[in-house]
């Protein structure tokens, strides 16, 4: 077997009013961060449903952060409320059944937060590839 | 040993049938075995009279089938709810997943439902007959004498950790009316939190990976009421008949937790139908203990019409990462 | 003594939060001692936020404090000044307690006359 | 399958510097559904989208994929190009390859492999894209107008004066409201009601404008430019249309002894009354509860002097039906009860009174003819103290008080001070304060006039406790900046009360399903940019409702709250945002989960009737999305277990495929 270097790999689902914008003015100002980082645009941070996560982990992602405008602060008023509970619940479960609890993570990002979103998925990314491929959670099929 | 007995049941039932209030009745009979006892369709007072059951077995949940009775019958049914099941009933009102008019509930108490698992521990294989007195007489194919058991000794897990004797939807009540018990139903998840992140893999790899998909877990949930199960739509992206992989047995059993979580009432068919003896009702008890702890006490179907915790929010709800600190949970 | 060291006693004490203060001196013209005291409510929520309690706790204004708790029922923020004048007085007595009588002392001094009031009080006050 | 081309955009250098373009061109020409694959130097100039328009003809494309800068850039750009070339607009999809990867990476091969993945995650959801087309609605073209005071007056003047048809629906009798009872304005102190009624009149006079006074919204259906309302007109037994206001039966009325609420109870009114003078409509009313005819049919003098004929014992409560197209609630505030202030003892002493009433003490049509007199003995005040934050700023306690700053005490305080001093100039003011705050134009010059000019002695610190004592008013107050303890004989005490949301705001919040705050302001659309707008489409939020206002900010908000009405009303049809939710009736259980979470109240249930394979028929509870109030937050995908509702433009399958494509 040929060894490689170890990348994680992230999947940031980033809602379209806030954090999309954040990524997008993180850009603008060149803020570097992984590239292992790749971001899936949803409308809200509360669209993002659990079989997404699990989804993502099952075919071989090592982490999923899921990014929203800041409490009080979505654009359909309430979404990110029903988020943080959902996903309060969900990553309670998976560390329940014993999933590294730094695979997960929820963030809230304004679209002026660009420095934040890059220094976030900075952070995330060095948190994940610490803990070295996600084998607790991955189907070993669609690995290549 | 039940406080009421059959032959009330069926006096009861046989009343309410013969003067017109209801058309069926939703009960208790034998299976193929004395602990098999399955749920039934009674609609003549002969029916009744020869095969009705009320004892220690008569443990399903008659809430569910309701939706698809009351879609059919004509009349009203009859159907008796234990506690527990009152919970279920009143979950499934809150869902509109039934015409409450169409149904008369009886609610009768409840001592707890002997778990066979634990006869066979005592008796061994090859019962060939029981019958529930004051104890449990369990006649086996190698003994002549019954051994007598105190059903107190042989009670399944989950009407130990019982976590109320009130009913709490009835349209009539035989017998008296218990209280809610602060049970330790959470115990043995606490005890889980308290283990090492490895040692939970461990032992959820342990219990998981006996999984068959046969689904009965699903199919006896009263919450699982769904019209088609996004586990058999190919329109959902997850579909997945049989599991092809420990990955895919995790994800049904996590996705089926969250589908039901904050609408499971913890009456715990889900454990007692798996064939393969997987505690699964741990993983909703998880849900309901985090979200007591996270978002206030909340028992589903206490009262028809409340909002669930996942479908309500405050400004002050704590985040997602905070969920890990809280407790005695290892850092 | 260290200033920052004495607030966070008095906080942790009194669990009173100086900081909600929006310094409108309702306290201190709710007070019916006002006029008794060198250092009045307001002050003492003021003095222990920025650790000047020495002077407090030197000041006569302690036992001028009747505890009425008007102060605490008036204030608009929550803020609870009694308890804080209260904590300084505590600490007052915690520090004097190096060369007061220990409970321990008390039964040895007892004689018959003594009102039962008194030894009661003796113990309550001595035990802090 | 999809015919999907690719476009991949150089952006000049911005992308071409770290992304091998060629490479991700070539690289996508393999993914599944994939038929023509190119890169160009400026995807958005105008050669670059004739480019996109001749691949379409040329390769009979279905669905485009532009590898270019975030969509939130040229999204929109794209979808006019795709829809110029005769494709679906939403078979665009943007991989964002500037922002979210040339930008932020430095090395060539990195931020290559990166754009690839990207793309086929853009290809993969295309590939499952749907031709979306948005649902329109027609446009009611008329506007209700909750509540007639100053906001309501305004917003509805502001609508009829673009020539839609405008209805307001005013509790009280009479149109006016709060700053009817005024009595001058600061900082200009201008008369209220000289500004006021001409309004008031101009409404009465308006016949795009009809006023149903006396009463309520009883219920609210629909959705934006399709809102069905039932107005409860309560009886006021008098025929509206045939009373001329003339006052006889006011006159002749012998129940002479009801508290008169115009004057905040400090005089009496008859039991047939008009509130003020200027009333609009100017018709009379009779309080059911204090009428001896419907109390206990003796008396009928009223009927027998209307010269008219106007009065009508028997007339009933009436539900009126209308349709409109947008509401605007304008429904106010009121001043706190001061019941839980003991210390400033309001409830033991007339002379205690709050600063709405210390505006009718002073108004000429007020209890006193405008005489500043006390209330307990009608004797000249010589000493008043006036004490600013009485409820407002109050973190304490929730019963009592209220968190927030009620923003307009510090003005007004300062008004009557000044007022009280230019008139009697023998009278020794003092105003407690916590803070002055003052920020609005001419505000601060006219608080320091009062100060400066008028010697008005404000006092920085609170008043503790106030106690009658035989006919002074014993104040104890603190002054901060001398440290000294204050006691003052008070004539006269003036509280400033904290301001409210009326109460009637959270039942109709609740009907309009429009949100509101944890002390029942209604919530705005966004608090910076969306001011005046509900969340709820159609729904406009004017005056107090939403926050504490002076009237010069309450009537610039009326006015943006009409131009946002007129705006919607001008259009014939609204055109959607066809990224909705869909429930799959054949799926849904009816549970209710997707509609506790909606913030629009855009899901119902409907009862239909499905076909069983066994011939049968059963009729089964399903819910029903309404294209045009969902704003497609998704948030009810997540909550419904089955899997029933989905997402248009976001459905589980398109986001499940960029996922799969950026994990493969």
């Amino acid at each position: 077997m040929q060894m490689k270097e170890y990348k994680p790999l992230i999947v940031a689902f980033c809602c379209n009013w806030c954090s999309y914008a954040g990524a997008d003015l993180a850009g603008n100002n060149r803020l570097n961060y992984p590239a292992d980082v790749k971001i899936i645009r949803v409308p809200c941070s509360c669209r993002v449903n659990p079989m997404f996560i699990l989804r993502a982990f099952q075919k071989g992602a090592d982490g999923v952060i899921i990014c929203g405008c800041h409490p009080g602060d979505c654009h359909y008023t309430s979404g990110n409320y029903y988020t943080r509970r959902r996903m309060a619940a969900l990553f309670s479960m998976l560390d329940f059944l014993g999933i590294e609890r730094e695979r997960t993570r929820v963030e809230w990002v304004s679209a002026a937060e660009g420095a934040k979103f890059a220094a976030t998925m900075n952070d995330f990314a060095e948190k994940v590839a610490a803990l070295g491929e996600n084998k607790r959670l991955e189907d070993l099929r669609c690995k290549k | 040993m039940q406080k009421i007995t059959c032959e009330q049941l069926i006096e009861k039932a046989v009343a309410l049938l013969n003067d017109g209030t209801v058309s069926c009745v939703l009960g208790w009979k034998k299976g193929e075995f004395d602990y098999d006892i399955t749920p039934a369709l009674f609609e003549t007072e002969e029916e009744l009279k020869n095969e009705f059951v009320w004892n220690d077995f008569c443990r399903a949940n008659f809430s569910k089938y309701l939706i698809s009775k009351t879609a059919k019958c004509e009349g009203k049914i009859l159907v008796f709810l234990k506690p527990c099941d009152t919970y279920s009933f009143n979950q499934l009102l809150t869902e509109h997943r039934f015409d409450r008019e169409k149904v008369y509930a009886v609610g009768i108490p409840c001592e707890g439902m002997a778990d066979i698992d634990k006869i066979k521990a005592i008796c061994g294989d090859g019962i060939c007959k029981i019958e529930c007195g004051e104890k449990i007489a369990v006649s086996t194919i190698y003994t002549d004498e019954p051994t007598l058991i105190d059903a107190k000794d042989v009670l399944a897990e989950r009407c130990i950790n019982c976590k109320s004797k009130k009913h709490v939807a009835y349209d009539e009540l035989i017998g008296e009316d218990g209280d809610v018990i602060d049970s330790g139903r959470f115990d043995e998840v606490a005890k889980l939190e308290a283990m090492t992140p490895d040692e939970r893999f461990a032992f959820w790899q342990n219990e998981l990976s006996r999984c068959i998909r046969c689904n009965a877990c699903r199919d006896v949930c009263p919450a699982c009421t769904c019209e088609k199960c996004v586990f058999n739509n190919p329109k959902s992206g997850v579909e997945n008949k049989s599991p092809a992989n420990s990955f895919e047995e995790q994800m049904f059993h996590i996705i089926r937790a969250f589908h039901v979580a904050g609408r499971c009432t913890d009456c715990g068919e889900c454990s007692r139908v798996c064939p393969q003896n997987i505690p699964l009702h741990l993983l909703n008890r998880k849900f309901i203990k985090d979200m007591n702890e996270f978002y206030g006490e909340y028992q589903a179907g206490a009262e028809v019409g409340s909002r669930a915790p996942l479908v309500n929010y405050t400004t002050e709800d704590l985040e997602p990462g905070e969920v890990f600190d809280r407790g005695n949970k290892d850092a | 003594m260290n200033k920052e060291y004495l607030r966070d006693e008095m906080l942790r004490m009194s669990g009173v939060n100086p900081k909600k203060c929006m310094k409108c001196g309702k306290c201190s013209a709710t007070c019916p001692a006002y006029d008794e005291m060198e250092y009045h409510p307001h002050q003492f929520v003021s003095m222990v936020e920025k650790g000047d309690i020495e002077p407090l706790m030197k000041s006569e204004s302690l036992y001028r404090c009747l505890t009425c708790f008007a102060c605490v029922d008036r204030c608009p923020r929550g803020v609870e000044p009694a308890k804080l004048i209260e904590a300084v007085r505590l600490s007052v007595i915690r520090q004097q307690g190096a060369n007061r009588l220990k409970a321990d002392d008390v039964p040895a001094k007892l004689d018959d006359d003594m009102p039962q009031q008194a030894i009661v009080s003796a113990f309550r006050k001595y035990s802090k | 399958m999809q015919r999907i081309g690719v476009f991949v955009c150089w952006c000049g250098s911005n992308i071409a510097g770290t992304v091998d373009v060629q490479a991700v061109s070539e690289a996508l020409k393999n993914e599944p559904g994939v038929v023509y694959s190119t890169n160009y130097q400026y995807m958005c100039s105008q050669a670059g989208q004739d480019m996109i328009k001749n691949a379409v003809k040329e390769h009979n494309l279905t669905g485009i994929v532009v590898c270019s800068c975030s969509p939130r850039m040229h999204e929109a750009t794209f979808r006019k190009t795709a829809a110029a070339a005769g494709l679906n607009p939403y078979m665009v999809e943007i991989a964002n390859i500037r922002e979210q990867c040339s930008w932020v990476h430095k090395e060539m091969p990195i931020g290559t492999e990166k754009a690839i993945i990207l793309g086929k995650a853009a290809i993969a959801k295309v590939n499952l894209n749907t031709p979306l087309i948005p649902g329109e609605s027609p446009v009611t073209k008329r506007a209700l107008v909750i509540g007639g005071g100053i906001a309501g007056i305004q917003t509805a003047l502001d609508i009829a004066d673009a020539g839609f048809p405008v209805d307001i629906v005013e509790k009280q009798p009479t149109i006016g409201g709060k700053m009817a009872q005024l009595d001058k304005t600061f900082p200009t102190l201008d008369c209220a009601a000289c500004i006021l009624t001409p309004k008031m009149v101009d409404v009465a006079q308006n016949d795009k404008i009809r006023i149903f006074s006396y009463s309520e919204v009883a219920e609210v259906g629909g959705f934006v430019g399709n809102f069905d309302v039932k107005i409860k007109r309560r009886a006021r037994y008098v025929k509206e249309d045939v009373c001329t206001g003339c006052g006889a039966c006011v006159e002749k009325c012998p129940m002479k002894k009801v508290p008169n609420e115009f004057n905040l109870g400090m005089d009496n009114r008859t039991a047939i009354y008009i509130p003020f003078a200027q009333a609009v409509p100017k018709v009379a009313t009779i309080d059911p509860n204090h009428c001896n005819m419907l109390k206990n049919g003796k008396c009928g003098l009223c009927a027998k002097v209307c010269a008219a004929g106007a009065i009508d014992y028997k007339q009933q409560d009436e539900i009126i039906e209308e349709k409109y197209g947008a509401i605007v609630v304008a429904t106010g505030f009121n001043p706190i009860s001061m019941d839980k202030f003991d210390e400033y003892a309001y409830n033991q002493s007339k002379d205690v009174i709050t600063s709405l009433e210390f505006e009718r003490l002073t108004n000429a049509a007020g209890p006193t003819a405008g005489k500043l007199l006390r209330p307990s003995d009608h004797k000249h005040p010589h000493t008043i103290v006036f004490v600013q934050c009485v409820g407002s700023r109050c973190a304490a306690c929730a019963e009592k008080g209220k968190e927030y700053c009620s923003k307009i005490c510090c003005m007004y305080t300062a008004k009557h001070a000044m007022l009280t001093r230019d008139k009697y100039p023998d009278t020794e003011v003092y105003v407690f304060y916590i803070d002055v705050r003052t920020p609005g134009k001419n505000f601060d010059e006219f608080y320091r006039r009062a100060v400066e000019e008028y010697g008005v002695h404000y006092i920085k610190g609170m008043v503790g406790k106030v106690v009658p004592e035989g006919d002074k008013l014993k104040v104890q107050a603190s002054d901060l900046l001398d440290n000294k303890q204050l006691h003052i004989d008070a004539d006269l005490v003036v509280l400033a009360a904290a301001i409210e949301p009326d109460k009637s705001a959270r039942p109709l919040a609740t009907m309009l399903t429009a949100s509101m705050d944890t002390n029942d302001f209604f919530t705005e659309a966004h608090p910076k940019l969306r001011p005046v707008e509900s969340p709820t489409a159609g729904v406009f939020l004017s005056g107090t409702c939403q926050g504490p206002k002076d009237i010069p900010e309450t009537v610039s908000q009326a006015g943006a709250a009409a131009s946002k009405v007129i705006g919607l009303l001008a259009k014939d049809k609204l055109t959607g945002n066809p990224c909705v939710a869909n429930s799959d009736e054949l799926m849904c259980n009816g549970c209710s989960s997707c509609q506790r979470v909606c913030p629009y109240g855009a899901i119902s249930y409907i009862d239909k009737e499905f076909r069983m394979p066994d011939r049968t028929t059963k009729i089964r509870r399903v819910a029903s999305v309404n294209p045009a109030v969902c704003q497609g937050c998704g948030a009810c995908t997540v909550a419904c277990p089955s899997g029933a509702m989905d997402l248009k433009g976001f459905a589980n399958e398109q986001i499940m495929a960029e996922v799969d494509a950026i994990c493969k």
